[in-house]
């Protein structure tokens, strides 16, 4: 069986289109690796695999402490890329994108990046610090290798949203509110608007991320986004479980406490658990 | 060397570039709409030369430093005095420019990062007398070495907010003072410190700085009827050499930075970021810094908090790879014996970091001729750095 | 008002004089002579003018205090900006003068006293651009109190000397360099700090430190084309007072002198010479001074390091009593306010000193109206107060 | 027996004429009443009464210190005064000198001076910050009583040495050496060379004051000054002895070891001892 692409993993998923986003290497590389497996466990259909950077300017401090776990372990972008192929033995079967700062990817060398992916087997790439302006080169070779390289959209896109919604693949990633990374209890009133606005421009579907934590959250955006991206509210489940995630022994009840959360976050009448 | 630099999209040859989350571009783009609109109104323009007569002391003199150069026998050396600047540096120039440009805007909060404190009280200074609202990050770590200017800022009403991520120093202020931004562009502006950052800061800062360089050009016409054949400056983000270099990159003079090899660059204790540094993305801004195999930023160090930072201003970048300039990297010895030089030679007491400029400028000095000259950009008064200066000096009686 | 002062015994009309001991009355008469030369020969005034320009950033900025003056609602507030001067305050203006004049009498030491240091780094300063030694007294409690000046001087290549006698604070310090300045008469210049000392020390700064007000006059005139209507500085021996008040003394400017009432004037910790002094000789002056009722001097007490002398300039003394200047004392209270006020409202952080005038300024401004125009001298920056503001608004808070 | 004035005393008196220097209230009145009689009794011919005062800025640190010491006893420019007639009761017939900084003098009022010196028998006044050209005032007054206004001369006095010369009244007081008071081991060579000038120009009996420490120096100066007033040494040693001082029943030794030093300062070939 061929894997389905980000496109097709995010048009055929159902509302709530999920798609966490996990740091690698936090605590270390086996949790990382069975993380990922209690992700699709909990209904994953896009798996978002976080390197850590030690400047993540885009991040809150959930994920900033989380990278700063990551690299005291010794996790890098090489490490982590090579994480897919273990994660795929052990039964992955969702799309993986490699959430990765611009620098880590300048310094590895932009086509040794691109290899590195497809030789692999992961399926997208997202560089949060990389603007439409600035990912020429980047997306004419993600381009070669049928990588998706997914594009954000942000609150003050503005005039440039439909530029950058044109140019959108596998799915587009809408920033719910200004701001970092982390849990918000509520999104501002207008975030709904300025989502129907980019669902409306987009040709692929949305996926909503920044500070979702909360069922209610999840139910509320029902209707106007296609789904949803999670990183810090499992991240700091992930902080809050350390100690069970480096002990080997204790680690599969930890995990199975993660799934327990993250199901309960997704669980919207219509379940797409069918 | 052609100055049509920046480019469209704000590239300095390879270099620069606007390298920062989705959410920060359209602010950029207004910034750089309304800079360039700013920069060609003759109304602002009077505002910010204004300010800067009769609010920040402008011009600065150019000292001629005669028994300085008696002493080292070569060319004549000039001492261009931003140390006189109010606040003690040049950093107030390119606050007052953007504070400006900020009221013109329309915004009304200001936020900034600050390291040793310089820009930061800078950044509190020209809030205060514009009346708008001010934030400050600094590294938690800073803020206890360097109490006496949260204090000062604090005075000047602004709210200095400890930065507590990474190393909890400038290169983490800088962080967390974006990611504030990133939480409130809509109203709030970001008041960079140096030549550094997305598009189009590192244009806004240099041409803010430049004053001191056109200065110098027309005051030492006044004096020598002549340009410089050198000019020297340090190099931290490397907006007071730039601000020096700028004017002359068309002339027919050497340029020399110092940025800072702190315990030595074949230790892993330094700053010199074009010696040692490789090309990648920092502050989004595509330049050198300093980072390990796998691209992760290090945390540099210089006995110079102003130049302790491990990256530098794209500009610099493209006129290292050109050979336009030529970068050298000073140990904070170096500097501390210059330091003392100067300051018992010609009675000014510079920063370290300018300490870094006299350095590089000495040595070439001597290399000189006594008919030619070279100005040295004075960037600041040594007062902030008694306390440094001080322990460093008992260091090295000790030892 | 006539300006004759001081006669030809160097009174002024009942203050001044020369009461030193005989050992220095030659010397005296040489100072007296050689600088009457030098104020009258071009080539020196050039020197004295070039250097305060190229050196030590004169003209200073008078800076319109815009959102100050919209606050009070009273007269317009300018800002003379001696702060921004090199080493921070006024006292340079007349260390260069004094400087050179010790040049030009062919002297090659220099003495001085100092309190918190600021003369001393003023007269150190000077020393090492022109090549003089230096040695500088200072109070051994002042010396703790102030270890980082202590330090700066040393950089400057000054000898710093501890004077050990009285209460080891500035009086004291200024008996041993008279001592030092008697056993070294022939060789040395004594370089003294203020308007005060025998003449023709209290006319020969008066002189060097006139500068302040031919300027604040011509600036004014430039953009106001007026005189101000009142014009405010604090008094310690009085020299920045002096050197705004001289070049108005003849128009119709009112003017107010801030001195420093401490802990109050009701209380016996205060430095308020003129209203609470009686007259008497100090340091060979004949003027009023805070003493007991057996003439033994009185330890007076400032927040204010600069402002903390038990005498004061006797010209001021003949001002005070001609009724042409207005004194008031300003407590440490009032002058933290005003400091506090200054920096939030303007950006600009002034010295202790300063604060007092400051006070007193917002007051007098308070009751003026707005076609009304107001200078104050901001004699020096805040920058040497950082510590003693600290702990004053930390005690401030806890009680 | 009418009192010698100044001038009288200083004129009959062989070489050395000598004129001690004592600070009132050093330890205490009773010992600056004592002193001044055994200074009478080692040889004196003028008496210098020291009023201490805040700021000696001729003096160095000895007579600083004795200052410091006599003020905190609370001794006072009036009470100083009034100590006079009770030396002269006890025997003193000397003239007596009050050597005040001028500040005190002040303060008390010129006038109220003049009238407490006459009242109370002193015989001159010394007033080391009060140069000829701001004496009139007191000179004048001071004239009228017949009050000596004892004159310095110093090696810088140059020009001046003539005019203070022409209108000393007393003694002239010709200062050593460039400084303050206190010991030095030897003068200048120039010293001597200045003292025999200003024994030239002065009509009133000349005496070196200022350093003078050692039997030496007092043997030296025969022949060029007609005196010596030596005021640190004998307050060095009345340091030295503080304590016995302050005690009353050790005062008597303690005085009698500092007659034996001044005595011994004093022992000159040709004795005045006659
Ligand atoms: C006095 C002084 N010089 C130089 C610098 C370095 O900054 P830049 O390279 O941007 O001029 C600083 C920074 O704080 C500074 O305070
Ligand atoms: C800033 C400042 N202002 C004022 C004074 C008081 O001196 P003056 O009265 O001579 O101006 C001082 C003395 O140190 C000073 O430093």
């Amino acid at each position: 069986m061929t894997r389905q692409t980000v496109r097709e993993a995010a048009e055929s998923a159902s509302y709530p289109l999920f798609i966490p986003f996990i740091m690698a290497g936090d605590p270390n590389k086996e949790t990382t690796i069975e993380l990922a497996l209690t992700m699709q466990e909990a209904g994953a259909h896009i798996l978002e695999l976080g390197i850590p950077y030690s400047d993540p300017l885009a991040d809150g401090p959930v994920l900033q402490r989380s990278a700063l776990r990551a690299l005291k372990h010794g996790m890098s972008l090489t490490e982590a890329i090579e994480l897919i192929p273990e994660m795929r033995k052990k039964g992955l079967t969702i799309p993986v994108i490699i959430f990765s700062y611009y620098n880590p990817v300048l310094r590895m060398g932009i086509e040794t990046f691109i290899e590195k992916l497809t030789e692999n087997e992961a399926d997208g790439v997202l560089i949060p610090d990389l603007p439409l302006e600035e990912s020429e080169e980047l997306s004419t070779l993600t381009k070669k290798v049928n990588l998706a390289n997914i594009s954000l959209v942000a609150p003050t896109s503005s005039t440039r949203l439909e530029k950058i919604a044109a140019q959108a693949e596998g799915f587009l990633y809408c920033v719910s509110s200004l701001g970092v990374t982390g849990t918000r209890e509520e999104f501002p009133p207008e975030a709904y608007a300025f989502i129907e606005e980019v669902k409306a421009s987009s040709e692929v579907p949305v996926a909503v991320g920044f500070g979702i934590s909360t069922p209610e959250q999840v139910k509320r955006l029902q209707g106007s986004a296609d789904g949803v991206i999670i990183g810090s509210a499992i991240m700091k489940k992930v902080e809050g479980l350390q100690a069970e995630l480096e002990h080997e022994a204790k680690r599969r009840d930890a995990l199975q406490s993660i799934q327990q959360y993250v199901e309960g976050l997704l669980a919207v009448p219509s379940s797409h658990q069918q | 060397m052609s100055k049509v630099y920046p480019d469209d999209k704000g590239r300095y040859g390879a270099f620069g570039g606007k390298f920062v989350p989705e959410t920060l571009m359209f602010a950029l783009e207004e910034l750089e709409q309304a800079f360039e609109q700013a920069w060609n109104d003759e109304a602002f323009m009077n505002d910010y030369h204004h300010t800067l007569e009769e609010f920040a002391g402008r011009p600065t003199p150019l000292t001629y430093a005669e028994r300085l150069t008696e002493k080292l026998g070569g060319a004549k050396i000039y001492l261009k005095r931003e140390d006189l600047l109010h606040t003690g540096a040049h950093k107030l120039n390119n606050a007052v420019g953007q504070a400006l440009l900020a009221k013109r805007m329309g915004k009304k909060k200001i936020v900034a990062e600050t390291g040793a404190g310089q820009h930061g009280v800078a950044t509190a200074t020209v809030c205060a007398r514009m009346g708008l609202e001010c934030k400050v990050f600094m590294g938690e770590e800073d803020m206890r070495r360097q109490s006496l200017n949260v204090f000062r800022m604090e005075l000047l009403g602004a709210e200095v907010v400890p930065a507590l991520s990474g190393s909890k120093t400038l290169k983490d202020a800088t962080n967390e003072a974006i990611r504030y931004w990133v939480s409130n562009v809509e109203d709030t502006f970001y008041l960079i410190g140096s030549v550094v950052g997305p598009h189009p800061y590192p244009k806004v800062v240099r041409n803010f700085q430049r004053i001191i360089g056109d200065e110098t050009k027309q005051q030492l016409q006044d004096i020598e009827q002549s340009l410089p054949d050198a000019a020297v400056a340090c190099v931290g983000g490397g907006s007071n050499a730039i601000g020096m270099f700028y004017p002359f990159l068309e002339d027919d003079v050497e340029l020399y930075g110092a940025e800072a090899a702190g315990m030595g660059v074949e230790t892993s204790h330094h700053a010199a970021t074009i010696s040692k540094g490789t090309k990648g993305v920092i502050h989004g801004s595509l330049t050198y810094l300093i980072q390990d195999e796998n691209g992760q930023i290090i945390e540099p160090y210089s006995i110079s908090a102003g130049l302790d930072y491990p990256g530098i201003g794209p500009e610099h970048s493209h006129l290292a790879e050109s050979g336009r300039v030529q970068y050298e990297a000073v140990t904070d010895d170096e500097a501390m014996e210059a330091l003392k030089e100067l300051t018992r030679t010609e009675g000014i007491f510079p920063a370290i970091e300018t300490a870094h400029a006299l350095h590089l400028a000495f040595a070439q000095a001597k290399k000189m001729s006594k008919d030619q000259i070279l100005v040295i950009c004075a960037s600041g008064r040594g007062d902030k750095d008694v306390n440094t200066i001080k322990e460093s000096l008992e260091r090295e009686v000790q030892s």
